[in-house]
């Protein structure tokens, strides 16, 4: 029998019930619709009380699709889709899990600056107290913050924490010119007041 | 047969919209039935209950709506000295196409194939309905549709000798020469022999007319972009097609009028014509699924080898049958 | 074909194990005798400081005594002190696993260097790459024009003669050349008797962006020529601007179709700077997604080019069985084409012992229902017809052009990666039984038969994989160690379409100095004009199609033709021929 | 009657022609894959058509490397009028990986969306098959809205939003008709 006709055969019996699934339409029922796996990287969702802002995943995404913006004030961590690459490496590197990949892929827009194309959190800024320029995202601080009394064994607990009171509403410049003043200096022994 | 001007005028006005549907309907099969041959669902008859109302409720008539999504397109025309002759080749081709399907019986309808020698004129006809699509590509300047319009004629060589053989040799074998005459009488229980091997020729014929896998290769758009058609878009590329759909229709009433006589020649015999045409498309698509196709020059050798072959031996038995019986 | 014929291919010894010792002894005593300053790397890498006068006379050495391969030619720009021209060569053969990387330091103000593509004419198109972007000059070279830039952009290299710039003329106005938007299309003599056919960048048959230009009498191909460079995406600059770890993103994404190949290479380059160890279970995943990028890749191929020649059948139904391959690879790392699960150090998704038995049947199906079907597809009368004794590469011309991959196996050349210098990954033959799978029909049909064959060792390769990692758990990656300022590092891999080299060279501040990819496309390419001419006009697609070429791949840097021993007038006219005024007219 | 007809036979019978713009083709892939059996896109009537001159729907793929300028062009300019471009996978929508701002990426322009007017993007790093018959059918809908005749004045489009630049929100869109599955017209 030639190959032909052993192909004929082969598809005839195998091959006449066709494979295609319904996809756009759900009309033949979910198994037919088109089978997703659970972990399958799509479109990536933020958790808005997890997010603190930090920028981690700023850092590590290699087509920079992850962007922090500043809008009147306030800091948005927006993910442009349309540049996205979903590799899911900003799931890995967020300190917090505050991002989580859904098997959701379904997307198709007319236009590029739809809401749906972007992924975003916001977050409000902690002002300086000195130059009144906002310098970090206040939960960054304050999980910051817990993070540190988690590390430090008790006994000096408070203590810490009364400095980092005192050091905490300043921003990086303001800081660093401000900072030998503060008692907290490492060197403030060595740094006589006026001299 | 007396030909009375009413029936057939009548008939005339009548087969167009029959021929066009049929033709659509023997195209939407060959999709149809290659698509569940090779494992996916094609066109869809009974479109999803969800989606009818955006995408419409069946897709039966796609050809019919390829052409006419084609006619509502921009018509592009290159910038040829010869623009004339590479816009009227389509009119032409569709002329002839139509003006053959006259000439072939429709069962109940004879039309004007009892005119005498009605099948030369048929036969003509469609030569020269295929004609135009070598004669407009090769005015379209473009390398691609030189090389198109070429290699359709070097297959239209071989396609029209195998068409040409079989039909006169049955010719030859009754004794008429006009179509209506072939498609009543049975004649001997001997004609059979003849029926078969003149049919096998023909249907080679019909593979190379209408572009069906084995000798798509006037067509073969990965390798020479989209062969004839390249430079035709718009409501020229339309005419093709339907050139495309008529030319299925008149090949396939020509199959059955000459080769299966009883079945064209009353109405009473129509659900048998439909049978032996969804049949004979049913073949074509398993060819076009089963078969890559031949490079130009083996298709001829090959294709040329069996043709002739096949010829001499059906005229051998219409010789026999013409002289002995 | 090639300006030197090669030699009779040496009897390959068994590569006996070496220790690092007597390595350096065999290296000093019999390789490279002067006074040399050599430097050992990881896993038998080793870099030798040459002086740039006898770099020809080493390669001339090598390829004659030791019938060496040359993996790739490349520069590394250093500013003052000049550039470093590196010479990989693949000595595998002769002892284990072994890489000798020449370098010679060429001074800013005297850039040249004695050309190796006179010696054996796989480094030509290196050679010109270098020239293009280094302008280095490498003296007296068969072929200096562009590689990836218009032939138009100004010519680094001033030693080109007389008699090339005569081929290469700026379009003359009018010529069909839409004055302004295409000045850099050379136009050439337009020869009377044959008609001269631009497969432009856009052709159905060719599914990426490459001009072939094909130079016709009748339906039989008389000359030749590619010019691609129309994928370069600049991917090398990207991954010295973003550091390793981002590296491994832009990597994967060289080519969709091998993506996984990429992923391995690059990640087994930058260990292998480092010396990292990878634990044994990553390993096995990394072998697992490699192989199963093979099968699918391999499918594709197969589809591909049975719907080039016009079997639908043979493409929808491979497609049919390539989506139950996705689906796997879709629930191992999440993704159907960038695999994304490549780290430092191992591999970031862990394939649990019930996923693995549970994908292991699926595989064992899909092989059990492919095979009786692409023996049938392959062995289809009129199939055979259109791919017996086309595109034919002798054994000597894939030797000396360089062949890799599949192409190279189908002239009866044994290598593959996999055997001679392994990944990152598990293929010693104690723990995973496979084997090279080589054919001597030197034509496309061979290409054809050692690919099915080698997709059905791939999913043995798998099957074990699955078997191991559904038996054992453990950890699946290791925390990278600091890279050494100045290291080096060769990464190689067998994609599915040849031999893939990463070659980094570490820069200060946590970022690669230089990062150059020579993918196994841009030594396929070089071979079509040689399978192209003499064959015909509707095999040029099929025999594009035969060499698995990704254009992508190779345009992460890019190709331009080779040069036969005549005089080639390498031409195209108007290039895109769809290029009509359109005179509207509803 | 008889515009009508022609406007719902185009809703019918779009012809795909793929339009490669420097891409890794994963995308160019994920497009025969739609053509494939198991998403097989002729139920809708979808083909590949190998002449741009037939084009009815455009699939754009890659990051327009800047040799393939012109010649994207010219093609675009030949795709008769009712056309629609459909930009597939990140690189066609924003450059995805190889866009880069500030030491400029020498190679590519960006995205297609740069070098011609697109009408429907469908993100993903290699735009998974459903999702490119979703894009199609995007299209589609978007295709029979354009009327005969009327020559679409390619829309300019600006560069993918540099960093730190708050993409401004559109006006809220109208009622979704469009087919389930995609979450906007």
């Amino acid at each position: 029998m030639s190959a032909p006709a052993r192909i004929l055969r082969k598809v005839i019996r195998k091959y006449s019930r066709p494979m295609t699934l319904s996809y756009p339409s759900t009309a033949m029922g979910e198994k037919r619709y088109s089978q997703i796996p659970p972990k399958l990287r799509g479109i990536p969702e933020r958790d808005l009380e997890k997010c603190i802002g930090c920028k981690a995943c700023y850092y590590v995404c290699s087509g920079r699709a992850t962007t922090p913006v500043m809008v009147d004030g306030k800091l948005v961590m927006q993910i442009n889709l349309s540049r996205c690459t979903f590799c899911g490496h900003c799931e890995e590197a967020c300190p917090e899990e505050a991002i989580k990949m859904t098997p959701r892929f379904e997307l198709a827009v007319r236009d590029k600056t739809r809401p749906e194309m972007f992924v975003e959190t916001t977050l409000d800024m902690a002002v300086c107290a000195c130059c009144g320029r906002p310098f970090i995202a206040q939960k960054q601080l304050k999980r910051s913050f817990e993070r540190l009394n988690e590390k430090i064994d008790k006994s000096v607990r408070d203590e810490v924490a009364a400095d980092f009171r005192k050091v905490e509403q300043y921003c990086p410049e303001c800081k660093r010119a401000r900072s030998v003043g503060l008692d907290t200096h490492t060197k403030k022994h060595v740094w006589v007041e006026g001299a | 047969m007396a030909l009375d001007p009413v029936l057939t005028a009548v008939g005339v006005a009548l087969i167009v919209p029959i021929s066009l549907f049929l033709g659509v309907i023997y195209s939407f099969l060959l999709r149809k039935i290659t698509a569940r041959l090779q494992w996916r669902v094609g066109p869809m008859v009974q479109m999803y209950s969800d989606l009818a109302p955006i995408l419409g409720r069946s897709r039966i008539l796609q050809p019919l709506y390829d052409v006419l999504k084609l006619f509502g397109k921009e018509t592009l025309v290159p910038d040829v000295p010869h623009k004339g002759l590479f816009k009227a080749a389509p009119y032409l081709s569709l002329a002839f196409a139509v003006l053959a399907v006259f000439f072939i019986p429709f069962p109940g309808l004879p039309l004007l194939s009892a005119v005498p020698y009605s099948m030369i004129i048929a036969s003509y006809l469609i030569i020269a309905a295929v004609m135009f699509t070598i004669i407009g590509p090769a005015a379209s300047g473009s390398p691609w549709g030189a090389i198109g319009a070429r290699r359709e004629a070097e297959l239209f060589l071989i396609a029209e000798l195998a068409f040409v053989v079989s039909l006169f040799s049955v010719a030859y074998a009754q004794g008429t020469l006009t179509l209506w005459n072939l498609a009543i009488d049975v004649g001997r229980p001997l004609n059979f022999v003849l029926f078969a091997m003149a049919g096998v020729l023909m249907f080679l014929a019909m593979l190379g007319k209408l572009h069906i896998k084995p000798f798509d290769i006037p067509e073969a758009e990965t390798e020479i972009v989209a062969g004839p058609y390249t430079e035709y878009s718009g409501k020229y590329l339309g005419m093709f097609f339907l050139t495309r759909v008529f030319l299925f229709y008149g090949l396939v009433g020509l199959f059955v009028a000459a080769f299966l006589p009883p079945l064209s020649s009353s109405l009473l015999w129509l659900p048998v014509y439909a049978a032996a045409a969804v049949l004979l498309v049913f073949l074509l698509s398993a060819i076009h699924t089963l078969s890559p196709r031949y490079r130009i020059d083996t298709a001829l050798v090959s294709y040329s080898k069996l043709v002739i072959a096949l010829g001499i031996a059906s005229f051998a038995v219409a010789l026999v049958l013409r002289l002995v019986v | 074909m090639a300006a030197v014929q090669p030699p009779s291919p040496s009897p390959s010894p068994s590569p006996s194990p070496s220790r690092p010792s007597d390595l350096m002894e065999w290296i000093k005593s019999e390789v490279v005798p002067e006074g040399l300053e050599f430097r050992m790397g990881n896993e038998n890498r080793v870099f030798v400081r040459v002086k740039p006068e006898d770099v020809d006379m080493l390669a001339e050495r090598f390829i004659r005594k030791y019938g060496v391969r040359i993996i790739h030619v490349t520069g590394v720009d250093l500013g003052i002190p000049g550039s470093d021209i590196v010479y990989l060569y693949d000595f595998s053969k002769q002892r284990e696993r072994l890489v000798i990387a020449l370098e010679a330091n060429v001074p800013p103000e005297r850039p040249e260097v004695p050309s190796v593509a006179r010696v054996t004419w796989q480094a030509s198109w290196a050679e010109r790459e270098m020239m293009e972007f280094l302008g280095v000059t490498a003296l007296n070279a068969p072929d200096t024009r562009h590689q990836f830039l218009p032939f138009e952009w100004p010519q680094p290299a001033e030693s080109q003669t007389k008699q090339q710039a005569s081929t290469v003329m700026k379009p003359a106005p009018g010529a069909g050349a839409v004055p302004g938007e295409e000045k850099w299309l050379p136009v050439g003599i337009r020869d009377a008797y044959s008609s001269l056919i631009p497969i432009g960048p856009y052709h159905p048959g060719v599914i990426e962006g490459q001009i072939v230009q094909v130079k016709v009498e009748g339906e039989s191909v008389v000359d030749a020529d590619i010019k691609t460079g129309f994928h370069h995406r600049g991917i090398q600059r990207l991954i010295e601007r973003r550091g390793y770890n981002k590296g491994v993103f832009t990597a994967e994404r060289v080519c969709g179709i091998c993506s996984g190949a990429h992923g391995l290479a690059y990640v087994t380059a930058v260990e292998n700077l480092y010396g990292a160890e990878v634990p044994e279970r990553a390993r096995y995943i990394r072998t697992l997604l490699v192989e199963l990028n093979r099968v699918h890749s391999h499918l594709l191929w197969l589809g591909v080019v049975s719907d080039v020649i016009g079997f639908k059948t043979g493409f929808m139904l491979t497609w049919g069985i390539r989506e139950r391959i996705m689906d796997i690879i879709e629930e191992i790392t999440g993704n159907r084409v960038n695999y994304g699960i490549w780290r430092l150090g191992g591999v970031s998704r862990d394939v649990s012992q019930e996923l693995a038995q549970r994908v292991r049947s699926i595989v064992k199906g899909v092989g059990d229902e492919a095979k009786p079907l692409l023996l049938d597809v392959a062995a289809h009368p009129v199939l055979r017809s259109r791919l017996v004794g086309v595109g034919r590469l002798s054994y000597a011309q894939a030797f000396n052009g360089g062949a890799v991959g599949p192409v190279a196996r189908a002239s009866n050349w044994k290598i593959d990666v996999r055997m001679d210098n392994p990944p990152h990954a598990v293929y010693d033959p104690a723990k995973i039984s496979w084997e090279v799978i080589t054919e001597d029909g030197c034509d496309t049909m061979a290409r054809t038969l050692v690919r099915v064959r080698e997709l059905f060792v791939s999913i043995g390769i798998i099957d074990q994989c699955l078997d191991y990692l559904s038996k054992t758990t453990g950890e699946v990656r290791i925390k990278p160690r600091e890279i050494p300022k100045n290291a080096e590092g060769i990464g190689l891999n067998e994609a599915p379409r040849g031999e893939l080299a990463y070659y980094i060279r570490a820069g200060e501040g946590n970022l690669p100095q230089a990062v150059r990819i020579r993918t196994p496309s841009y030594r396929n390419n070089a071979l079509i004009p040689f399978m192209l001419i003499g064959s015909n006009l509707a095999d040029v697609p099929v025999i594009m199609g035969s060499t698995d070429q990704c254009l992508a791949c190779t345009d992460r840097f890019e190709v331009i033709d080779t040069k036969t021993e005549r005089i080639c007038r390498l031409t195209w006219d108007d290039l895109v021929c769809l290029s009509r005024k359109s005179s509207g007219g509803a | 009657m008889g515009l009508g007809i022609m406007d719902k036979a185009r809703i019918y019978s779009p012809w795909v022609y793929h339009l490669h713009c420097g891409g890794c083709n994963g995308c160019d892939i994920e497009i025969l894959a739609a053509l494939a059996p198991r998403f097989d896109a002729e139920r809708f009537g979808i083909q590949l058509v190998g002449s741009p001159r037939h084009a009815d729907i455009l699939l754009a793929t890659g990051c327009v490397p800047k040799q393939f300028i012109p010649m994207l062009k010219r093609v675009y300019s030949q795709v008769p009028e009712p056309k629609v471009v459909i930009a597939i996978g990140g690189c066609a929508c924003g450059g995805s990986l190889f866009y880069e701002e500030e030491p400029e990426n020498y190679a590519i322009l960006g995205s297609a969306d740069l070098a011609i007017p697109v009408d429907v993007y469908v993100p993903g790093c290699a735009a998974k098959p459903e999702q490119i018959v979703n894009g199609i059918v995007q299209g589609i809908l978007k295709l029979a809205e354009k009327k005969r005749g009327v020559k679409t004045e390619p829309v300019v489009v600006g560069p993918p939003p540099k960093e730190g630049e708050r993409v401004p929100a559109p006006a809220p869109a109208p009622a979704p008709s469009a087919a389930p599955g995609s979450n906007s017209t």
